[in-house]
């Protein structure tokens, strides 16, 4: 079942974060988006790709993202 | 268990479908460069539900485990080797697209792709 | 086990990292460099033919099928490589060469992308492991990305972006079709997975197998930049500086073979593979030689001739006999070395005019006689004149595509050759044959010496190749009967 | 008279491939040269496919030669098609992925 959720949660972020107005929200979506991938790597049995998705997906990406967004602009338009 | 590997696998579909998607019709730039990372996702999802083997056990052999039984029972790690190196190739790729578009916004002062990224090659011709 | 194989990859890599590491100290990373650049082609023809297993790890035989399968990255080295491995390390060589001499300054970073770029195409030319040719692949886009960006053109930066959002649609792509051959095969060594197509272990019928050549297929086109991706191909060598350009369009054919060769081994099994070859080869010599007619920017026709050029490699992989495999390499080895005499040549002429508008140009032959009689050289060679190296790789391709029985492509092969000497001829004239303007200052510019130089060496090459094409072409040949 | 007006013409558009700045008589010739190479090497590789079935072949032949003649200029609208905007760029790239995997995935075993 948890797997199901996950899922849900993935491509949900994902769809959210692509018609978010604010950018900043966006970034914070990818970065849900990864960490539910991080958790359904961890339930296919790869724990050591999990804890990598977890860090470079569900933390850096997005820091990377909100970085780029604070030095253009926030809102898309 | 069966269920989730086949909805995995739409799963990752899906996402690479939605990446395709943004890459067309998102016109913001910092959203479409999120859109394409999906295609990335999908894909490495897709790579490790290959090596899924359903009610086995994490490829690392513990001591006091018999070896024939890890053999058969273990996922198989070869995959999830390469989608390491796919996540970080993908990270240091974004990574650089984004600072490219740093740049080019203090040039423009948009983040539309339509200005942005519009065709040049008839104003730089002839402007010198 | 041959040492010196794996230190082909190792050198370029770990120079360019310690060159940007002490890129402070001017003078040492100058010398550095140019050691490094030296040693590049000599190791390739030092070492020996044969195999490297990283780690030590043998091919193992199993006994339950009596298959042999190869646990450890695998390192091929045989005659292809020495040539074409050689021919990179001459051009690295002579590229950092015009760099060092050009600026006063060195910039670290540059030099270890140009280091970085060698080091990913030679070891996507050894490696033997599907996927370590996928990584040093993305690695090379990000190379070639960051000599895009470095130079101080116009609209480079946009140029790099675009190339790259591109990217991230091709590798990802390029990756799920090796995560199909995975899934079929449960291996990425090409060796283990040409053995089990061959050998009906895998059934080649299956859409899952036609989906994955689909999808390699896919980002084989983006990085040899057949069309689709012809545009942005020929932007990307337009934007760079013009010894950049000369090594980026090197990357591109060598990313180009070695992957095509790898799908050769794989997929010759399935008809459709020759079908899709041919087709988008000769869109790419359609598209690319058409529009190269058209430019008046004469940098951005240089990219679009190179990929129409590309087009007459893919024939040869296409028609797929021997032959024909044989005169498509050696149309690789030769565009190699043609297409980086015309971007040093007419970016000398950038460096001394300052302008790239061929309608604003006009007269330079009594001002730069040596620049224009090699490039007209070159230019003749690219379009097949006899007895320069162009011309007996088109003419074997000719040959191999009417004794396939298809005469139309040799048809347009000769007529897209023709094309290319009307670009050619157009050109020369405008640049160089017709009056000059009143509006163009060339008085007190000179071109660099090492830019003349390199021009020089890689002339030489051309002609020798063309009147002994004979101690390429057998050893090509011997690697061809080997695959096949 | 008819096709020597229409030939003008031809010459003529071409003016708006090089819009800022002259046109010389190099370049002219040059876009001339693509035009009449376009439909050539077209109709020509029209003609392999022959090797799936003759009729099919002088068919597409013969409307291609049609269509593209009676189409010139030819080189303007293909050059707007392929300038560097990435919009563009993304689009036939997406369009020829699709278009790979749709011909591969189902018509693949039938060459």
């Amino acid at each position: 079942m948890l797997e199901f959720i996950l899922m849900i949660i993935m491509v949900g972020s994902a769809i959210l974060a692509l018609i978010q107005k604010d950018l900043l929200k966006a970034a914070i979506l990818t970065g849900f988006s990864a960490g539910a991938i991080a958790f359904l790597f961890q339930l296919l049995l790869a724990p050591d790709v999990a804890l990598t998705q977890a860090i470079v997906g569900a933390v850096i990406v997005p820091v990377f993202i909100a970085l780029a967004v604070k030095k253009t602009q926030r809102s898309d338009g | 268990m069966a269920y989730v590997h086949i909805t995995i696998l739409f799963t990752a579909a899906l996402l690479i479908i939605i990446g395709l998607y943004s890459a067309i019709f998102i016109d913001n730039i910092i959203k479409k460069i999120i859109g394409i990372s999906f295609i990335e996702e999908g894909v490495n999802l897709f790579i490790v539900a290959l090596g899924y083997a359903p009610d086995g056990v994490v490829p690392i052999i513990m001591p006091g485990m018999d070896p024939a039984w890890f053999a058969a029972n273990a996922a198989y790690p070869l995959p999830f080797g390469l989608v390491l190196t796919s996540i970080v190739i993908g990270a240091s790729t974004l990574a650089v697209m984004l600072a490219l578009v740093m740049v080019l916004y203090r040039r423009y002062g948009t983040l539309s792709t339509k200005v942005m990224l519009a065709d040049t090659s008839k104003q730089e011709e002839y402007n010198e | 086990m041959n040492e010196l194989i794996p230190l082909m990859v190792i050198v370029p890599l770990m120079a360019g990292l310690l060159i940007s590491a002490f890129s402070k100290f001017n003078k040492a990373t100058k010398i550095f460099a140019f050691v490094v650049a030296i040693c590049l082609p000599i190791i390739p023809l030092a070492s020996n033919y044969g195999l490297h297993y990283f780690g030590g790890y043998e091919p193992i035989m199993d006994n339950v099928t009596n298959v042999m399968f190869h646990p450890a990255i695998t390192y091929s080295f045989t005659f292809l490589q020495q040539i074409f491995i050689g021919m990179i390390g001459i051009l690295t060589f002579l590229v950092v060469f015009i760099y060092l001499t050009k600026y006063k300054e060195v910039s670290g970073p540059y030099l270890f992308l140009l280091f970085l770029g060698t080091a990913a195409v030679t070891a996507m030319l050894l490696t033997d492991d599907i996927f370590h040719m996928f990584v040093f692949f993305e690695i090379l886009a990000l190379a070639q990305v960051g000599i895009v960006a470095a130079s101080s053109i116009d609209y480079s930066y946009e140029m790099a972006l675009k190339y790259m959002i591109l990217g991230s649609i091709g590798s990802p792509i390029m990756l799920l079709g090796i995560g199909f051959l995975l899934a079929l095969t449960g291996s990425v060594n090409v060796t283990d997975i040409a053995y089990a197509v061959h050998n009906g272990l895998v059934n080649i019928t299956s859409p899952v197998f036609l989906l994955s050549l689909g999808l390699i297929f896919f980002g084989w086109l983006y990085a040899s930049g057949l069309p689709p991706f012809h545009t942005i191909k020929s932007g990307i060598y337009s934007k760079a500086e013009p010894h950049g350009a000369a090594l980026l369009q090197s990357f591109t054919v060598i990313s180009m073979i070695s992957i095509v060769l790898i799908m050769f081994r794989i997929y010759s099994v399935l008809p459709i593979f020759e079908v899709l070859v041919v087709f988008f080869s000769i869109l790419a010599m359609i598209l690319g030689v058409s529009l190269a007619l058209t430019q008046t920017d004469f940098r951005r026709m240089i990219g679009f001739l190179a990929v129409g050029e590309l087009g007459f490699i893919g024939l040869g992989i296409g028609l797929g006999t021997p032959y024909a495999i044989t005169a498509g390499l050696f149309q690789a080895l030769n565009e190699i070395i043609i297409t980086a005499l015309l971007f040093i040549g007419f970016g000398a002429i950038v460096n001394a005019t300052n302008e790239v508008d061929t309608r604003k140009l006009g007269g330079l032959l009594a001002y730069h006689p040596k620049v224009s009689i090699m490039l007209l050289i070159g230019g003749l060679a690219m379009a097949g004149v006899p007895p320069l190296s162009g011309f007996q790789s088109k003419l074997m391709l000719v040959q191999a595509s009417l004794s396939c029985g298809y005469p139309e492509i040799s048809i347009l092969a000769i007529m897209v050759s023709i094309a290319t000497f009307v670009v050619f001829v157009k050109t020369f004239y405008t640049m160089f044959l017709r009056p000059k303007p009143n509006d163009l200052e060339v008085e007190g510019k000179d071109v660099p010496r090492a830019m003349v130089f390199a021009m020089g060496i890689l002339l030489i090459i051309i002609v020798l190749l063309g009147i002994f094409p004979d101690i390429v072409i057998k050893g090509i040949s011997t690697f061809v009967g080997g695959i096949l | 008279m008819k096709l020597y007006d229409q030939i003008f013409n031809v010459v003529k558009q071409f003016r708006k491939l090089f819009s800022p700045g002259p046109v010389t008589n190099a370049d002219v010739s040059g876009s001339i040269t693509a035009e009449i190479f376009l439909i050539v090497s077209l109709v020509l590789s029209a003609i392999l496919l022959r090797h799936v079935s003759v009729l099919l072949a002088g068919l597409v032949a013969l409307i291609l030669a049609v269509v593209l003649i009676s189409n010139i200029p030819l080189i303007p609208k293909f050059k707007i098609e392929q300038e560097d905007s990435l919009e563009k760029m993304l689009f036939y790239a997406v369009v020829t992925l699709c278009i790979i995997a749709v011909f591969l995935y189902w018509g693949g075993n039938l060459v």
